[in-house]
């Protein structure tokens, strides 16, 4: 075993003990994190934003921001897996060295560089044609090892019930734990459980080829949505009106929908383009 | 007197427009020579339309931009720099038409003149600097605009010689710009408009370190030894460029920045308490004898003229280091005839190369039969070096002479002895050579159909420049030549702090 | 809980950082070292959330049934914002693995390393 | 007391955001559309943006409160005069992007052009959000969309290599980026507060302790990894050389400098306290920031691969950033504001400049590339103003700052450091002058190179522009000033000794 890591994480553990240690006691009621800016949520925070759940009140009202970004980040985990190079070109290990670098092709008389690996897939048409032509190509089954009939079973029999919790939670999140972001997470599970088991392709008919490019990016817009209506009817980006609960559940109910269908869509289609 | 006029950004702009022009519509031969043309004699006329200002005491400035609080991108033409200015104007047309001749068939033309244009242009920047930033700024650009010219071969030694002189000058230019950043720090400002700004509250220790920087930062292109092992190396360039680099703009900044640190930035007083300005005489002293007796030995015609170039700046250097009037009206005017004379010879060696391809001394036997013309105007240069009088070269020893005992320092009068016999020394045999002995073979006839010995864009300058330093020599007095400019230059340099030139 | 002055529950979420840091740092499976950023990931958000807690406190949403002292609600608030980000970045990572062995034919940084 | 662009302060975040949501579906019939619409939000942006700039030179810093919560209940925006960098930030990914129209089409097919163009969407709209933010916590999130799309980008160009240098990338970002939540918990748990503002006031009251050195040092070290400091520079050469050249020109011109303004941001936090006596670390920054200078043009000297080079010479640069903040004197700190901005421009026009290059020839190291400026001309001078404006020479942008941090090594009573700054510059001279005299004055070993054409406006253009730009700000070197200066005298005050 070599030492350096060891080494290393000795040299980051004393400091960071160091650091933990002369924190306030964090069980305390008078620590300043329960007496500053966290008193003032626990005590006004149902009057000022109509919300029970107070986790949910400061992710999408107090600090919607973060939240906006939030989407935004997992929109960026989907770009960016799409945009990486897609399908797979082996290079066989001691074949011939692979170039430093993405080295390009070059134009007109210049000679193409050995990268064969390197090289560009040929253009095809329309990005949207293209990945339907994908979708039918697919096999019904991804995987090679065969799946168990069993576990095929219960799969199509648990989906529906999962889905509804994931519903449930949702719809519930104002008042007990769960939320759109958890609720994106299970329908991503049950989807994901349903590719595993049912086959890629059939899976993949949950999240329609022509919606994708509108579902995947749903919560971002919804926020940018709710913000332009909270600055007309408030004056401030995300604003929400303080005196109407109407419009404050609205807003809300808006935002944790689009955050649960885009956070799911993105997470399905991830596990969609994870393909060797 | 101070007047806010355009000129002195104009006349550094003019060649930076040509340069752009020429780098833009060069590849056609007409376009490139009109537009160089045209920037020359604009920037002639520019420079020469201040002169009667000049001489009445009236200085032009104009500030261009701030660079940074309080000191800018400013130009001031006062009567140092436009003598300088002068000089590098009026030897670029010179230059430009020989370089015509000369380059006639080259390859790569639109970027040499190009560059050529960019070179003129800085140094007419530097001339006209009105702070230590600004002729930095102009400093620095020149080493850059120079290298393409110094590697315009593209020959393996070519590159060396390239990266030898980058070596030396991106060194010296680092050690100005710590010596013009601790200025800055010392006296809170940069202008070179009095005559000095540090003062003796800075620290002996902190004076002596800006005083080391800023003279090794122009020293090295003043080529004071031992800073000087660029030079002969860069030879290697076009004779064009090295008539360029080592009669006008390279070496000349280099030693304009000496002169400026000596007058402006110390300040004559300051150096007398000081004591700096002894030890760098002494150097000039010997750079000024060693240079001349390597020029003895060395074979190559445009490396002995090298090295001769070597001991003449010290020349300059030396002037200014006795901080004597009469010496600083030696160094202001050596700028004029050494750059002249030296020009001459150049333009002379390039013509023999061009013509004969001969590059040593030993190969030039009887070839004053051959280029009469040529060697005459050698001849004239030579002697304004070793100092004969009605030339140039003697005014600056006259003065130099007197300057030096003015200064209690009567020993340098025994350096310039040594040093006009040592110059008589390495330029006679060439004469030696070129009149009184027999060619070895006979020399390439003429062309058909041509009166001279070569083409007349190389003999014209050859015959113009040689002349001037008859009458330079001649006519050191009458009023409006450049003695009187240096006169000028000098009292500003010896007025009392406070009063601007 | 206390020891020495040191609050362990703190000391704990360092320790379980530590372990991640060495999963990331000495094991030469790209997957395991992910596995050790997920594990560090964990500890730090094991170290917001222990912040906001407080002794016999509640879960700070205001139905029938809960009462004062409730957690804090920020600290649940950045930890679910930071899952999300862990996620994506463990996807990423995930997609650049799967890279590098369709290309590659492995995962293992010392095998990789062998390549030419 | 603010005017009317005040408002749109969260929309310069979110438009590009938004743009980058929209990208797929915007491009869904004809991919190639992607570059355009990313063009137009960008330059949308940089409106925006300037329109703020305009607000701040006019009333001075201005803030915002999202959802019209009070700062430090909400999340509050703040303008100040380091923000006023995303005015140029965006307005160099306005000339980058019509750059990389043409040349993708050699890095990848059309079908992947949304995403990507999402993906620097994304990366614009988080680094201005990294500038703006007045939150601890936002500032995180911000960090991860910058960090999380260029993961990705400097993927997407090749395979095997790529996504293993983008995987190194990810590792050591990911565990910054975790120190930095940490460090940020921290404050939290010290202070109960997040906004930058209050953070700093309630740390004045609790006072120093280990804790507060402690969350001190993560988020130092947090941000000299996403600066590519010189013992943690490691991830930056691969991947900045392998991402395609518009993404190798935001990278290393843009994101390294995240760590930068974060580490202005924390020094604003803590001056402002006033809790830690920081002359040490100020010191630690200075060695570091000499030794990044030396060591990233040692080994910058021995690279063949232009891309490399220019990687290497990256954290160079960044080495004069940190030596100037470190000096904490005022002219160093100003200096080392101006070079946040003038290396962004001097790298974009570098890394553009080989990318045309690489584009049209297909070559890439100075071997294979001798005698291109026949074949290009106008690319080779771009490439010749920004190396020499690189090692700082006048009369270009890179000399400005070291002007500045010189004079400002010496106000400080630095002077080796002085010397070591004016000095490193020329040994990194070294090896630009090889790659200069590879393209101007050697003899083209391939045929190819010396056939080679000019590269289409579209990509000539930008470089042109980027080029000229060096050279005018040589001049025109005031001009940053009147952002960097206010901004540097607000806080020097409360600089250490």
């Amino acid at each position: 075993m070599r030492p350096w890591p060891l080494l290393l994480v000795l040299l980051v553990a004393l400091p960071l003990v160091a650091g933990v240690a002369t924190l306030p006691p964090h069980d305390a009621p008078d620590a300043p994190i329960h007496t500053q800016v966290g008193a003032r949520y626990l005590e006004r925070g149902v009057a000022e934003t109509g919300m029970k759940n107070l986790v949910t009140a400061v992710l999408l009202n107090y600090r919607g921001f973060d939240t906006f970004i939030e989407v935004v980040v997992i929109f960026t985990a989907l770009a960016a897996v799409l945009a990486l190079p897609k399908g797979s070109a082996p290079v066989p290990k001691g074949s011939a060295p692979v170039p430093k670098g993405s080295a390009p092709v070059p134009k007109g008389s210049a000679p193409v560089p050995k990268g064969g690996p390197q090289a560009p897939e040929p253009a095809a048409g329309s990005a949207a044609r293209a990945a339907r032509a994908r979708e039918e190509e697919r096999p019904e089954v991804a995987s090679d090892v065969p799946v168990s009939p069993v576990v095929r079973f219960v799969v199509r029999l648990l989906a529906p019930f999962i889905a509804m919790f994931a519903v449930a939670m949702l719809f519930r999140g104002h008042i007990t734990p769960g939320g759109g972001f958890q609720a994106a997470a299970v329908f991503a599970a049950v989807f994901i459980a349903l590719g595993l088991a049912l086959g890629q392709a059939r899976a993949a008919r949950l999240v329609p080829v022509d919606w994708r490019p509108w579902l995947q990016g749903v919560a971002p817009l919804a926020f940018a949505l709710v913000a332009w209506i909270g600055w007309r009817l408030t004056g401030a980006f995300l604003g929400y009106p303080s005196d109407d609960h109407t419009a404050q559940e609205a807003m809300g109910f808006v935002l944790e929908v689009a955050i649960a269908v885009g956070g799911g869509v993105i997470l399905a289609r991830v596990f969609l383009e994870m393909e060797t | 007197m101070e007047v806010v006029d355009v000129r002195p950004i104009l006349a550094p702009f003019v060649s930076f427009l040509c340069a752009g022009l020429v780098f833009g519509f060069g590849r056609s031969i007409f376009w490139r020579r009109f537009f160089t043309f045209l920037a020359a004699f604009i920037k002639v006329a520019l420079v020469l339309s201040m002169l009667p200002g000049t001489l009445q005491g009236v200085v032009y400035v104009y500030q261009f931009v701030e660079f940074t609080p309080g000191i800018g991108i400013g130009f001031r033409a006062d009567a140092y720099g436009m003598f300088f200015a002068l000089v590098s104007s009026t030897l670029w047309v010179f230059t430009t038409i020989y370089a015509i001749g000369y380059m006639r068939g080259d390859r790569d033309r639109v970027r040499f003149f190009g560059f050529f244009a960019l070179c003129v242009s800085t140094t007419v920047g530097v001339a006209f600097a009105e702070n230590l930033l600004t002729f930095f700024l102009f400093y620095e650009t020149l080493t850059l605009c120079t290298y393409p010219l110094v590697v315009h071969a593209e020959t393996p030694e070519a590159l060396r010689a390239g990266r030898i002189y980058l070596t030396y000058t991106l060194i010296g230019g680092g050690f100005a710009l710590v010596g013009a950043v601790m200025t800055l720090n010392a006296a809170g400002t940069l202008t070179l408009a009095q005559p000095g700004i540090l003062g003796l509250e800075s620290g002996v220790a902190t004076l002596a370190v800006i005083f080391l920087c800023l003279i090794i930062g122009f020293g090295v292109k003043a080529a004071i030894m031992p800073l000087h092992g660029w030079l002969p190396i860069a030879m290697v360039a076009p004779t064009p460029v090295s008539a360029l680099l080592h009669a006008v703009a390279v070496v000349k900044v280099g030693a304009f920045g000496v002169t400026r640190v000596i007058y402006n930035v110390f300040g004559v007083e300051l150096l007398q308490q000081l004591g700096f300005a002894t030890p760098l005489a002494l150097l000039a002293g010997f750079t000024i004898v060693a240079a001349s007796t390597i020029a003895l030995t060395q074979d190559h015609l445009k490396r002995r003229l090298a090295y001769s170039t070597i001991s003449q700046l010290s020349y300059i250097v030396l002037g200014a280091a006795l901080l004597t009037p009469l010496a600083a009206t030696a160094a202001v005017l050596h700028i004029a005839n050494q750059a002249f004379a030296k020009i001459t010879m150049f333009f002379v060696v390039g013509a023999i190369t061009r013509t004969t391809g001969k590059k040593y001394v030993s190969e030039i036997d009887g070839i004053a039969a051959r280029m009469p013309w040529s060697m005459a105007a050698f001849t004239i240069a030579s002697l304004s070096f070793v100092g004969v009088p009605l030339t140039a070269g003697f005014i600056t020893k006259w003065y130099l002479a007197l300057g030096a005992l003015q200064a209690d320092a009567w020993w340098f009068v025994l350096v310039l002895i040594a040093s006009s016999l040592l110059n008589a020394g390495y330029f006679f045999p060439i004469l030696h050579r070129a009149y009184f002995r027999p060619a070895k073979e006979p020399w390439p006839p003429l062309e058909p159909g041509r009166r001279f010995e070569m083409p007349k864009t190389l003999l014209i300058p050859i015959v113009i420049c040689a002349a001037y330093v008859l009458l330079l020599g001649v006519t050191a007095e009458v009023p409006g030549m450049p003695f009187s400019v240096a006169q000028v230059a000098v009292e500003g340099f010896f007025a009392p702090p406070g009063i601007g030139p | 809980m206390l020891l020495f002055g040191l609050d362990l529950d703190y000391v704990a979420v360092v320790m379980l950082f530590c372990v991640g840091l060495y999963m990331l740092v000495a094991k030469s499976n790209l997957l395991k070292k992910l596995l050790g950023l997920n594990v560090m990931e964990t500890a730090v958000f094991a170290f917001i959330v222990t912040a906001g807690m407080v002794e016999g406190g509640d879960p700070p949403i205001m139905v029938a049934g809960t009462s004062a002292p409730f957690a804090s609600p920020i600290p649940h608030a950045m930890v679910l914002t930071g899952i999300v980000v862990a996620v994506s970045v463990t996807a990423v990572a995930l997609a650049l693995i799967v890279q590098i062995h369709a290309h590659f034919g492995t995962i293992e940084i010392d095998e990789l390393k062998e390549l030419p | 007391m603010t005017g009317p662009w005040a408002e749109a302060l969260p929309w310069v975040i979110a438009l590009p955001l938004v743009g980058a949501a929209l990208t797929p579906a915007v491009a869904v019939r004809r991919p190639r559309a992607a570059g355009f619409w990313a063009w137009g939000v960008l330059l949308v942006t940089a409106v925006l943006a300037a329109g703020l700039v305009s607000e701040l030179l006019a009333r001075g810093p201005f803030s915002y409160e999202l959802g019209g919560w009070p700062a430090a209940y909400g999340i509050e925006l703040r303008f100040d005069h380091f923000s006023a960098w995303v005015l140029p930030l965006a307005l160099l990914f306005v000339v980058i992007v019509p750059f990389s129209w043409r040349y993708l089409d050699h890095v990848m097919p059309d079908e992947r052009r949304p995403p990507f163009y999402a993906l620097l969407l994304l990366n614009a709209g988080g680094m201005i959000g990294f500038c703006v933010t007045g939150d601890l916590f936002n500032l995180f999130v911000f960090t991860e969309v910058v960090s999380l799309s260029s993961y990705a980008l400097v993927a997407v160009g090749g395979r095997g290599l790529a996504a293993f240098a983008a995987l190194k990338y990810l590792f050591i970002g990911a565990v910054s980026s975790l120190l930095m939540l940490f460090a940020t918990a921290q404050l939290f748990v010290l202070t109960g507060s997040l906004n930058m503002a209050e953070v700093s006031l309630r740390l004045a009251e609790v006072g120093g302790g280990t804790a507060v050195m402690v969350a001190f040092a993560a988020y130092a070290v947090s941000f000299m990894v996403k600066a590519a400091m010189f013992p943690v520079h490691v991830w930056l050469p691969d991947a900045h050389a392998i991402a395609p050249s518009p993404v190798s020109a935001v990278l290393s011109g843009m994101v390294v400098k995240v760590g930068i303004v974060g580490m202005l941001r924390v020094y604003q936090i803590y001056y402002g306290a006033e809790v830690l006596e920081l002359g040490a670390f100020n010191l630690a920054l200075v060695w570091l920031g000499a030794v990044s200078i030396v060591m990233g043009a040692f080994f910058a000297i021995f690279q063949d691969d232009i891309k490399l080079m220019l990687a290497y010479s990256t954290i160079s640069n960044i080495g004069y950033i940190v030596l100037g903040l470190g000096l904490a004197s005022p002219y160093a700190v100003i200096g080392a504001s101006v070079h946040v901005f003038n290396h962004a421009l001097i790298k974009a026009t570098l890394f553009l400049a080989a990318g045309s290059i690489i584009h049209q020839t297909g070559f890439r190291t100075l071997s294979d590339l001798r005698g291109v400026a026949r074949a290009m001309p106008q690319t080779s001078a771009a490439m010749a103003i920004g190396a020499v404006s690189i090692v700082g020479l006048p009369p270009t942008a890179g000399f400005v700052c070291k002007w500045y941090i010189a004079l400002g090594a010496f106000e400080a009573n630095q002077a080796p450091f002085g010397f070591a700054l004016v000095f490193g510059a020329l040994f990194i001279f070294i090896y630009y002058i090889r790659m200069l005299n590879a393209f101007y004055f050697q003899k083209p070993v391939h045929a190819a190179v010396a056939q080679a054409s000019e590269t289409p406006w579209s990509m000539r253009g930008p470089v042109v522009l980027l080029a000229s730009l060096c050279l005018i700000l040589g001049v025109l070197g005031g001009i940053p000033l009147t952002f960097v200066e206010p901004a540097v005298l607000d806080l020097l005050p409360l600089w250490g000794p």
